[in-house]
């Protein structure tokens, strides 16, 4: 783990590289929690509203603190450009996705007869 | 020691497919066991030849991407194949070869025959006039 | 235990997790679903392994394209018959499973027991691959793949594209009378979003293709990422209704679709009059010159491959 | 430091990963396993970059990009899907 | 023209004109197929000349020396098996063009299709390099499948589909093998990229691909897919397949055999050999009880390439000889037959065989063909098939190989069985009513054509020496087979 003491050079300045590298763990860290966040939503919430409402929401916050956690260690500007830009396309995509499956959740609560895949767990 | 751990994992794979193969009778299901078993090939592929400067051989790399190619380009063959075989036959199967009702047929098939002397013309679907 | 050897582990389980999905699974969309997934996983051990040029071909044509073309090969067959477009007949059952299961077995442990003795086995003194990163400089590339597939075995490539022809023109063989039956688009949800959607990744996959053309002589990428990128524009623009299928093909689609073969064929008769072998190596721009007409190829023949008609044409939105 | 932290942040994001995969094969509904279906292409686009970082191979950072340019396009196409339109008939 | 150019030519004209045919409207394409069908063989007269001399016809893309580059390689075997090809091919195209005019069903795709089949097989020839020759099968196995399938018969179809994925399982074996071989000698190119080291081991790659070729060569038991694809194809597609695709896969077996295996063990010669003994005795059996004669044509083609098979134990120039005769006469006279059916099918609406009787009265010239080519099959002295039957029985005693010398002989005669069942059904049926036809004959042309092919298969054995000579010089491996 971070050792403080080595943030901190002889001349009791704080080094910038390691106060970055500070924030990318840090970064890191709350990322993968959301990551995890997410996955507990979608194996624990009762139902696939619940799920949809978790999942994509705290699996693109994750994403973005992991990608902002990668461009600091990478630290050129075209990488974290990149960086965003894959966190962006996501996130669209998970905005359509996350529209489209509620859509076709809601026109299926009525369970529609003779759809296989609809059929309760075993 | 990782190049082991993929090794065991394209053998999984590879038997997994083989056995999809076998079993089914869907030709999208035996499609997607073969396309199993050719990753598991490309995985071995690049596994076991030695790296090269700390990265895979450049060759079998090529080689890979040059059966990636080749297998999209069959598979979507065999797809357009076994939807005109659906609208054809009214199911998408081909007889497995495991099954013995399928060996007894044909050996039965092979001695009689159906009987394509009904007023001549008519013989089977298959003959073109 | 290091974390690189349980990343290896988790890797290996994953895939050998989804591919038993894909095998086991009692529903093929399900089964469909999975391979994709089984894709993406390839995808992150190519990456793993460091073969990026792998992950991309894999990411998009291995889990991308073929997912793609399976999902509408099954939604033609339920359009032909929805009861029956799963219906397998009995399967095997009794002894021939049990062979079934025996064979599968036999087959992994014989090839755990070659890949594992290969592993171990004297690693040949001056394998091919190291001729062409010695070779590399003469080439003036700097992706050794890249060297592989155009300069040293070229002519692989060349009859790679034939084969790829090849299926488009054989699936014109099976489809030929075939009632012309188009898949749902996404646009008969008549949503914004989707349209929004459609009008962002369109226009980034294209550039994203450019991208990997051009940097593909030297980093990983090249023609046939650049291509299925393409085709996957292609895709998204048909979903979309913006690319409709035709029944009729026209010639500018039939060029487009030979093009990457004329391409590769002039390299390789071009050197032949001067008395140079054939495909001898004419400079990075001639690589250019095929690998842009390949990309070309590539994307008309798997779009029109998931479109399965001979041609396309704008739709009317 | 936060080097030596990345590949055990890589055995923790696919954990999630095969965690959430469950999901897939439970069910029970369709929503579900198209749900997993999006986890699975975010997570894998998260694995890709860190692993990138780990590996020191930026290049993989464009894997990453199409990998998600082209989930969007393969999530398009499951809606187009039979079993998820009702709508599903002759375009 | 130099050298390079006609060898690259081989493959190139089919393919050039296999894309124009692609990018051409819909009613040029006949034209330029049959045209390119008619233009490549002339190369090979050039090249034949340089195989009998006993030049080095070999080619190195790019001019990267083969482990590095690809290689290819004109050998006799390929310049004799190429010889069949051409002259098929031209056969086979009056009755082609009669099926595919403009204006049927599938005239678009067939000639394409054509085309690239030929290049495929020309190229799978001259490879001279493990992975290209994987591509090269691939490239024949996908243009033969859809060929397959062009006749839209469920039973077409489903011969088709079964071929394709039993193709794709086999290739998936020979591309793990290669792999294998990759990986211990660094090297693709056949003749460096030998499986030796550790015996075992390269013993499981050699079988892997020698697997994976089986498939595609319809050896016993993984024939499974030939008897529907042969009997279901349209007839000058079948004549094509069974003269020469099959044969393909087959010779590149003999070349991973003699050239990319060092040492192969004389146990697996011996069981290659036994297998080779069940096709023969399997297929010729079926052949016999099949009530279809396209059927019965196709079954033959499972026993005869189990009799191909008997190269691997016997090696040595002699068996190389014979064998290589015997692939050149059992090309011509399959694809005569073949040819002959599919008129036979055209006229009667029905190939089966109770409808046979009082053939020779209405079909004489198809009649004709069947027994010419029917001898062959069998083996009779004066044909060519005589000939090759006679050189492996002569490399057996020589080996004092007694099992295999009496296998031989007992071939003869249980091809005899099925071939004189077709022909007493046809010409000395106590029931010889006249046949009624159906339809109007096809154009003499295609019933000539078939009959030129049996009479050259024929012919052939008269004058043997030239190619029995030209075969003798190029044995694989210099001759150094594994002859105990």
């Amino acid at each position: 783990m971070a050792d403080p003491a080595a943030l901190v050079d002889p001349a009791g300045l704080v080094d910038p590289a390691g106060l970055v590298d500070l924030v990318a763990l840090a970064l890191l860290l709350a990322g993968c929690f959301f990551i995890f966040a997410g996955t507990v939503g979608m194996v624990r919430l009762p139902d696939v509203f619940c799920r949809l409402h978790a999942m994509t929401k705290a699996d693109n916050l994750g994403l973005l603190l992991l990608s902002l956690s990668m461009a600091l260690l990478a630290g050129t500007p075209r990488t974290a450009l990149l960086l965003l830009l894959v966190w962006l396309l996501a996130l669209l995509a998970s905005t359509v996705s996350a529209h489209l499956i509620a859509r076709h959740a809601r026109t299926r609560l009525p369970p529609a007869s003779g759809t296989r895949e609809s059929e309760p767990e075993s | 020691m990782s190049a082991a751990i993929l090794v065991f994992a394209a053998a999984a794979i590879f038997g997994i497919g083989a056995y999809g193969l076998l079993i089914s009778r869907h030709v999208m299901r035996k499609l997607l066991a073969l396309n199993l078993m050719l990753s598991a090939v490309f995985l071995l592929l690049i596994v076991v030849p030695a790296p090269i400067g700390g990265q895979p051989d450049p060759v079998p790399q090529a080689l890979v991407l040059t059966g990636i190619v080749i297998a999209v380009s069959t598979t979507a063959f065999a797809l357009a194949l076994m939807v005109r075989l659906f609208g054809k036959q009214g199911h998408a199967s081909i007889p497995s070869d495991l099954d013995p009702r399928v060996w007894r047929g044909r050996w039965r098939n092979s001695r009689d025959g159906p009987d394509p002397e009904r007023n001549g013309a008519g013989a089977a679907s298959g003959d073109k006039p | 235990m290091s974390a690189q050897l349980l990343v290896d582990m988790l890797l290996g389980t994953l895939l050998a997790g989804l591919a038993g999905a894909v095998a086991f699974g009692r529903h093929l969309f399900r089964s469909i679903v999975f391979y994709v997934a089984f894709g993406l996983a390839m995808a992150v051990v190519w990456a793993r392994l460091g073969a990026p040029d792998l992950a991309l071909a894999d990411a998009a044509i291995g889990a991308g394209l073929t997912g793609a073309l399976m999902l509408v090969a099954f939604r033609r067959l339920v359009e032909i018959d929805p009861e029956r477009a799963e219906d397998e007949g009995t399967r095997p059952t009794g002894a021939a499973a049990w062979i079934a299961v025996a064979v599968a077995v036999l087959v992994a442990a014989l090839v755990a027991i070659v890949g594992l003795t290969a592993l171990s086995i004297e690693p040949a003194p001056l394998p091919a691959g190291v001729l062409v990163m010695n070779a590399l400089d003469e080439t003036g590339l700097g992706n050794p793949i890249t060297a592989v597939l155009l300069v040293f075995r070229g002519f692989d490539t060349l009859i790679e594209m034939v084969v790829l022809l090849t299926a488009l023109v054989a699936a014109r063989v099976v489809t030929s009378d075939a009632p012309h039956r188009s898949f749902t688009l996404v646009a008969e949800f008549d949503l914004p979003l989707v349209r929004t959607l459609v009008a962002v990744v369109v226009p980034l996959a294209v550039l994203v293709a450019l991208h990997l053309l051009w940097v593909g002589a030297d980093d990983p990428g090249g023609a046939f990422q650049a291509g299925s990128v393409l085709a996957g524009a292609g895709v998204a623009l048909m979903l979309s209704g913006t690319l409709v299928p035709t029944a009729r093909s026209r010639a500018p689609m039939r060029l487009a679709a030979v093009a990457g073969v004329a391409a590769l064929s002039v390299l390789l008769v071009v050197p032949m009059p001067d008395g140079r072998p054939p495909l001898a190596f004419l400079g990075r721009g001639s690589l250019l010159f095929a690998e842009a007409a390949m990309m070309v190829s590539i994307a008309v023949t798997l779009s029109l491959l998931f479109a399965g008609a001979p041609g396309l044409r704008r739709g009317l939105q | 430091m936060t080097e030596t932290i990345l590949p055990w942040a890589i055995v923790f994001v696919m954990v999630n990963l095969v965690a959430g995969l469950s999901r897939a094969w439970k069910g029970p509904t369709d929503g579900d396993r198209m749900l997993t279906a999006l986890l699975f292409g975010t997570t894998t686009v998260a694995l890709l970059l860190l692993m990138a970082e780990w590996l020191g191979r930026p290049e993989i950072r464009i894997v990453a990009l199409l990998l998600v340019l082209l989930a969007t396009i393969v999530s398009l196409a499951f809606f187009g899907m039979p079993e998820h339109g009702e709508n599903g008939d002759d375009g | 023209m130099s050298q390079p150019a006609l060898l690259t030519g081989l493959v190139l004209v089919p393919l050039l004109a296999a894309l124009a045919a692609v990018a051409a409207p819909a009613g040029a394409r006949r034209p330029i197929a049959v045209a390119a069908s008619i233009a490549w063989p002339w190369l090979l007269i050039p090249l034949g000349g340089g195989v009998v001399r006993g030049d080095e016809l070999s080619l190195a893309f790019g001019g990267w020396a083969p482990p590095l580059g690809i290689g290819w390689r004109l050998d006799a075997l390929g310049l004799v098996l190429m010889s069949v090809h051409a002259v098929v091919g031209i056969a086979a195209l009056p009755s082609a063009w009669q099926r595919f005019a403009p204006g049927a069903p599938d005239a678009v795709a067939f000639w394409p299709l054509w085309l690239i089949l030929t290049a495929g097989i020309n190229l799978a020839l001259l490879a001279a390099d493990l992975f290209n020759l994987y591509v090269a099968l691939e490239l024949t196995t996908l243009a033969a499948v859809a060929l397959i399938a062009s006749e839209d018969s469920i039973a077409a179809l489903t011969a088709a589909m079964r071929y394709l994925l039993l193709a794709v399982a086999g290739s998936l074996m020979y591309v793990l093998g290669v792999g294998l071989v990759y990986a211990e000698t660094g090297s693709l190119a056949m003749g460096t990229a030998v499986a030796s080291g550790t015996a075992a081991f390269g013993n499981t790659a050699l079988a892997l691909m020698l697997t994976g070729l089986m498939v595609k060569a319809a050896i016993f038991p993984l024939h499974v897919w030939l008897p529907g694809a042969y009997r279901n194809a349209p007839g000058p597609v079948a004549a094509v397949l069974s003269a020469v695709v099959g044969k393909v896969a087959l010779v590149a077996m003999w070349r991973v055999w003699f050239e990319a295996a060092v040492d192969p063990p004389a146990a697996l010669a011996t069981l290659l050999g036994g297998i080779g003994a069940v096709a023969i005795g399997y297929g010729a059996l079926m052949a016999y009880v099949e009530p279809r004669l396209q059927a019965v044509i196709a079954w033959s083609s499972v026993s005869q390439f189990g009799f191909l098979l008997l190269l691997l134990p016997l090696a040595g120039t002699m068996a190389f000889q014979g064998a290589g005769f015997h692939l050149l006469t059992h090309g011509l006279a399959k694809a005569a037959m073949f040819l002959a059916a599919a008129n036979i099918v055209v006229v009667l609406g029905s190939d089966t065989v109770r409808h046979l009787p009082g053939l020779d009265k209405r079909m004489p010239i198809e009649a004709f063909t069947l027994a010419l080519a029917g001898v062959t099959l069998i083996g009779l002295p004066p044909s060519g098939g005589f000939t090759g039957k006679w050189m492996l029985l002569n490399a057996a005693w020589d080996q004092q190989g007694w099992f295999w010398l009496i296998l031989i002989a007992l071939s003869g005669l249980v091809s005899a069985a099925y071939v004189f069942r077709i022909l007493a059904l046809t010409c000395f049926h106590p029931a010889r009513r006249a046949v009624h036809a159906l339809h109007a004959r096809p154009p003499m042309a295609t019933s000539l054509a078939a009959l030129l092919l049996a009479l050259a298969a024929v012919m052939i054995g008269l004058y043997p020496h030239p190619v029995l000579d030209l075969l003798g010089q190029g044995v694989p491996g210099g001759g150094a087979g594994a002859s105990p």
